[in-house]
């Protein structure tokens, strides 16, 4: 379906634009602005140098790295444990999938199974990470398109009941570190899951509340549909991952593909959009926080008793054979992998993290080119980045 | 039709605006240094080192072995080993540390000394009003500042001090009753010796005994 | 004796204007040589003015932050003063001790010069709005000409504003705003034009005069707005003055998501508060003029509640525009400035056009006589209003087919 | 759906692309997962064969990395015959043989049509220093582009056709590559000093120490 139409780069797309005409004069029509690193709508320390054409944008070119701190590196100079806590601040708003991608890759690297319990618990948690990151997107995107923040605070205040619930079972409320190398490191305390499931159960009213408020709105249907539209040809081609490639009709959820942990256990769709534009990415979120929910409400209805760590694993001293390993989840933005080839050392040889939020950007620009200055505000806002693992 | 939607999501926020007076559930401020929220078993913010009985030199559960400093992700520990040793909870000598520091503007709190501490003696605190106008030295928490005392740890993290607990007697006792049964077999062997010498034999060395503290 | 003459004028002034009567300064201006009248005459006309709308605007501050704080679930301000009642001052006292900011290579007098040609039109414009019964500062003929023609020079303050600053982001801010304040002035003055014909002055102290009738009993005022061209109208006044005060939804000058602040980038200090008084001021003075138009004024709202001095009239239905306003502000999002536009001219302006019509309809309907006449009147003119409104709107969203969307699932 | 096997795919390439010389690497670590060394003057063509081929379609490129293997000894006992005292026997000898060290581009590819994988492919340059150029597959999958970019901002090897090859990462004008295995942090006059550490001691250098009150 894809093949046909695969895209070879073109590669005068990506030639600098000349600052001065062909005649050599400056050219006055064209505005050039970086937008970022200091700007309210990048998300973090984001720099794009966009040209413009009135408000037209003729050319846009990210610029990253101004968060870079090398976290592969200090990955590779630290033990596979230590590289835990770093794995949180790699994309903070969902430490828990980070945990469970490194937690996953670390496993298939050393041959460890976590047991039925663990794997429960990481489908609860990995979910309810997606309810946060999603219900945050929402969020910062209606705040992008000048909301005023109504539509972010109604957003935090759900996210802060899960976050609760993050709080009182890893004892931090954004930088979890919880999942270890074949299991969890603590188990459910006492009430916890009575105090998801109250959760869980009023997050399809929130739901509900949030669609009512923006979805109809004349406003927000004008300034998304038709905006950033990603074809599904290129969308492949490019990796897109997570929703942005849903919301462009390919059906690819590694959920599904891969079946990780026991995603084979649980009913759940896929949502799937037509176009591929603003307003899809924005609408496949809200469907798949809906799906989330379902999924949440099978885990916490079948968990089982048992222990939460395989009992191979160990703690200290911990050194797997050599050889190379490549794992990857769903993430909430994407396909969250981490490659890692060992030497038999305590520490990684090589360590290496897949950022969807870096890997999506790579159609920024084909998204933006012809739209206003406004609608780069929103598909960067729709495309759901976090500086923290674009620059790593 | 045009306005419709727009009409739908004013009714919405009027709902809230009306609910944050009406609705405790919408209004989930709490005004925070009048009001807290009460610190969850669980929560964990820089660690803290857990000493048994009254005096915080002495009943310091730490032997210096270094693990943490070596395990933590952003070496923020620092530990200098004692020259002479000091007997432990079970009355085993073990050394203690000299010096501990932990600078908690570079701590994560990521928890994983705790983890990989295989003596219980360090443990994550929920005390979070730690700003200092000196940015170098006022974070800078020396062994003394970081001592607790056991009952202090029951108080923030009461079943997982009750576990530890539980554990440690387990262990003390498992330790007491091997000394015992050295002490008896010492005490038969003895005994044997004692008859033995009885018939002209040179005597057992007493210095074989092991010294019990 | 002098001294005592002129605080039983200053006396006699506070009672008549707190009593709704005639020539309040007569007295206190006698006690002045002729020679010195006109001048302390403005003096006590222009200070009470511009004290009152500088702490409805401190007022105002607070109250669209709580006000915006409740509808998102929040406290609002609630650190400085009981219920966070000084925060105005706090915020103020900490925009005058802010460090002025004058970019190297801006153009340092237009920079100077834009807020102060924006604050003296905005202040201008409250000049001819009747605030009661015999309180007018200028009661003028051709009032809400001067009210337009005055408001109109707002955008040359925030064009200089932009230009001068040297910053890209407030040159595309100054552009969007001429842009969206040039195309919004006709929808409001067509819309406006409509209770002119109908009043058949431009004096607001008469077109008020005109609504001050009450029907039914003293219980149905006769207000332009309960009238259907007078309903489309206040409505289209409604939606253009928000556009000209920049407020949400039409905040696309200032579009802080998209270019920090627009014209107001490099603003600091108190010229940016003198900015955000301004533009509150012309917030204020718009409402004054839609409650002056469509909403009779400082006319109480049924007969018996006339007791009430009038100036409270007109505040609270002053202050219940601005929180209109500010519950509008809460909830929608942002337009972008192609469909700003394309909503000005493609629709506004063809609907306030029609509502001409319509309210000429209305008044050669007037000697209608026949039994249910005046329901008959008032749908019609609904019925020309509404079909038109509906065909627009629909023709305004169709055009880039924008539809209800249906999604597929995978399993 | 099941890929086909490492050893299928290796002889389908070698059918299709004359003079691809795909080779076999093995993975011993419990993921199993082994993958195919191919050589630069084929890779384009084979990524394109892998990508269009109807019972592959491997037309995700999910990860692409680069790996550093600095030039490496290896020890390895060989079998030898010789004559010892005058019998010909088998006898274990030390050899000590030098691999060069060389940069390596992995490749992760999966198929979104058919929802298989991953086929693991890998590039080698020649050495670390001068001939460090590999073709880019960027013209073949679009994802490799930022990540191409970064292996050259942070490993150094050049993209041959890649059409935007600058530092993504580390700023225009930083002279060296930071994750391969020999890097050496420059002195930065920005440290902070923190206590008991290395960085302290770097700071000494930049920094007067404060006088003390």
């Amino acid at each position: 379906m894809f093949m046909e139409t695969a895209i070879d780069t073109p590669e005068s797309k990506y030639e600098i634009l000349p600052k001065t005409l062909s005649n050599g004069e400056m050219d006055g029509e064209l505005l050039e602005v970086a937008m970022g690193p200091q700007h309210p709508s990048t998300h973090g320390v984001f720099r794009m140098d966009v040209v413009l054409d009135g408000e037209k944008v003729v050319k846009l070119k990210p610029v990253f790295g101004y968060l870079h701190r090398n976290h592969e590196k200090i990955a590779e100079n630290t033990t596979y444990l230590a590289s835990m806590p770093y794995t949180d601040r790699l994309d903070y708003l969902c430490s828990m999938t980070n945990n469970w991608a490194y937690a996953l890759s670390v496993e298939k690297l050393a041959g460890l199974q976590p047991p039925e319990r663990a794997e429960y618990i990481r489908i609860i948690t990995g979910e309810l990470t997606r309810l946060v990151n999603h219900t945050c997107l929402v969020g910062f995107l209606l705040q992008d398109m000048g909301a005023l923040g109504t539509p972010l605070m109604y957003a935090f205040r759900e996210r802060e009941m899960i976050l609760d619930l993050f709080e009182s079972l890893s004892g931090s409320r954004m930088m979890c570190n919880y999942m270890r190398f074949g299991g969890c490191r603590v188990d459910l305390p006492a009430g916890w899951l009575e105090q998801a499931k109250r959760a869980v159960d009023s997050y399809s009213g929130f739901l509900d509340e949030f669609e009512k408020l923006l979805t109809e709105n004349e406003i927000l249907v004008a300034r998304t549909q038709g905006i950033g539209v990603l074809p599904p040809d290129l969308a492949v081609n490019a990796s897109i991952t997570g929703p942005m490639l849903r919301a462009s009709g390919v059906n690819y959820d590694i959920r599904k593909v891969d079946k990780y942990g026991i995603y084979d256990r649980f009913e759940f769709r896929v949502p799937l959009g037509d176009h591929g534009d603003v307003y899809d990415r924005y609408m496949i979120r809200l469907l798949e926080m809906r799906e989330s929910v379902k999924i949440l409400n099978q885990a916490l209805r079948d968990i089982p008793a048992g222990p939460i760590v395989d009992p191979k694993a160990k703690l200290r001293g911990f050194r797997p054979k050599v050889g190379e390993a490549y794992g990857r989840i769903e993430g909430p933005k994407g396909e969250l992998g981490f490659y890692l080839i060992s030497d038999g050392t305590p520490n990684p040889y090589r360590y290496r993290v897949r950022p969807p939020s870096l890997i999506n950007l790579t159609v920024l620009e084909d998204m933006c080119l012809g739209q206003d200055v406004a609608d780069v505000v929103i598909i960067l806002g729709s495309v759901d980045i976090v500086l923290g693992e674009v620059d790593r | 039709m045009l306005g419709e939607g727009i009409i739908k999501g004013m009714v919405e926020t009027a709902r809230n605006f009306v609910g944050s007076y009406s609705d405790p559930e919408r209004l989930t401020t709490v005004e925070y240094p009048e009001d807290k929220i009460p610190a969850k078993e669980n929560a964990r913010n820089f660690p803290f080192l857990v000493y048994d009985g009254d005096d915080a030199a002495r009943g310091l559960r730490c032997v210096a072995c270094q693990i943490c400093e070596k395990e933590c992700p952003p070496k923020c520990i620092y530990i200098v080993k004692s020259k002479d040793k000091k007997p432990d909870y079970i009355g085993k000598p073990q050394f203690y540390p000299a010096v501990f520091d932990i600078d908690v503007s570079v701590c994560m709190s990521c928890q994983i000394c705790v983890e990989v501490c295989p003596f219980e003696a360090i443990k994550m605190d929920t005390e979070f009003e730690l700003s200092n106008p000196d940015r170098f030295g006022g974070l800078l928490q020396d062994k003394h500042r970081l001592a607790k005392s056991n009952e202090y740890y029951h108080k923030i993290h009461e079943t997982e001090a009750a576990e530890v607990d539980a554990r440690l007697a387990a262990e003390k006792a498992k330790a007491e009753a091997k000394a015992r049964a050295d002490a008896e077999a010492k005490a038969a062997a003895a005994a044997k010796a004692a008859t033995a010498a009885a018939t002209p034999k040179p005597a057992p060395n007493p210095t074989t005994v092991a010294p019990a503290k | 004796m002098i001294i005592g003459e002129f605080f039983r004028g200053l006396f006699l002034m506070i009672w008549r204007v707190a009593t709704d009567q005639p020539e309040a300064k007569a007295d206190l201006l006698a006690v002045f040589p002729p020679s010195a009248r006109p001048v302390i005459s403005a003096v006590l006309t222009v200070s009470p003015i511009i004290g009152i709308f500088a702490t409805l605007f401190a007022l105002t501050t607070l109250l669209e932050r709580k006000g915006l704080g409740r509808i998102q679930n929040r406290l609002g301000p609630n650190r400085v003063g009981p219920f966070g009642i000084l925060q105005p001052v706090a915020d103020g006292l900490k925009m005058l001790t802010k460090e002025d900011i004058i970019p190297r290579s801006a153009d340092a007098l237009v920079h100077f010069l834009a807020p102060v040609v924006l604050a003296v039109p905005t202040i201008l414009a409250f000049a001819v709005l009747p605030y009661g019964r015999n309180l007018v500062p200028v009661d003028m003929d051709a009032g809400i000409l001067f009210f337009f023609a005055v408001g109109a020079s707002t955008e040359l303050a925030i064009f200089m504003a932009g230009w001068s600053s040297r910053n890209k982001y407030s040159l595309l801010g100054a552009m969007r705003a001429i842009a969206q304040m040039i195309s919004y002035e006709i929808p409001l003055i067509i819309s406006s034009v409509s209770v002119i014909m109908i009043a058949g002055s431009l004096s607001p102290v008469e077109i008020i005069a005109q609504q001050g009738r009450y029907l039914a009993g003293g219980f149905v005022p006769h207000w332009f707005v309960l009238t259907p061209w007078g309903l489309a109208g206040f409505i289209m006044f409604l939606i253009a003055s928000l556009a000209e005060s920049n407020r949400s939804p039409f905040d696309i000058p200032e579009a802080e998501s998209e270019l920090i602040a627009g014209h107001l980038t490099e603003y600091s200090g108190f010229k940016y508060a003198l900015f955000f008084m301004a533009e509150y001021f012309g917030m204020f003075a718009v409402s004054g003029l839609a409650v002056t138009l469509f909403l009779g004024g400082w006319h109480a709202p049924f007969e018996f509640l006339e007791i009430v001095p009038s100036y409270v009239w007109f505040f609270a239905k002053l202050m219940g525009l601005v929180c209109l306003f500010i519950w509008v502000r809460g909830t929608v999002p942002r337009l972008r400035v192609d469909q700003l536009l394309n909503f000005a001219w493609k629709f506004m302006l063809p609907l306030s056009l029609l509502n001409l019509v319509v309210a000429a309809v209305w008044h050669f309907t007037a000697a209608w006589e026949f039994p249910g006449a005046g329901l008959g009147r008032w749908l019609l003119g609904a019925v020309m209003i509404g079909v038109p409104y509906v065909w627009l709107g629909r023709a305004l969203s169709g055009s880039k087919k924008i539809t209800q969307r249906t999604y597929r699932f995978a399993d | 759906m099941v890929m086909e096997t490492l050893e299928q795919i290796k002889a389908r390439i070698e059918n299709a692309i004359s003079g691809a010389k795909p080779e076999i690497i093995p993975n011993e670590s419990p993921s199993a997962q082994r993958s195919l060394l191919l050589d630069p003057a084929h890779a384009v063509e084979v990524a394109k064969f892998l990508r269009d081929d109807s019972q592959l379609r491997l037309d995700y490129c999910s990860n692409v990395t680069g790996v550093d293997w600095l030039d490496l000894i290896i020890k390895e006992k060989v079998k030898v015959k010789k004559v010892v005292e005058g019998v010909e026997k088998e006898v274990e000898e030390p050899v000590e043989r030098k691999r060069p060290g060389y940069l390596e581009a992995v490749y992760h590819l999966y198929s979104m049509a058919l929802k298989h994988g991953p086929l693991i492919i890998r590039l080698r340059t020649e050495n670390r220093a001068d001939k460090n150029h590999v073709p880019s597959l960027t013209p073949v999958w679009r994802g490799a582009e930022f990540q191409e970019r970064e292996i050259y901002d942070l490993y150094g090897i050049i993209f041959d056709g890649h059409p935007d090859l600058r530092r993504i990462l580390m700023w225009e004008g930083f002279a060296d590559h930071p994750m391969r295995k020999d890097y050496v942090e420059p002195d930065d006059y920005e440290y902070e000093p923190t206590p008991h550490d290395e960085v302290l001691e770097k700071t000494k250098q930049h920094h007067s120490p404060e006088p003390k009150p």
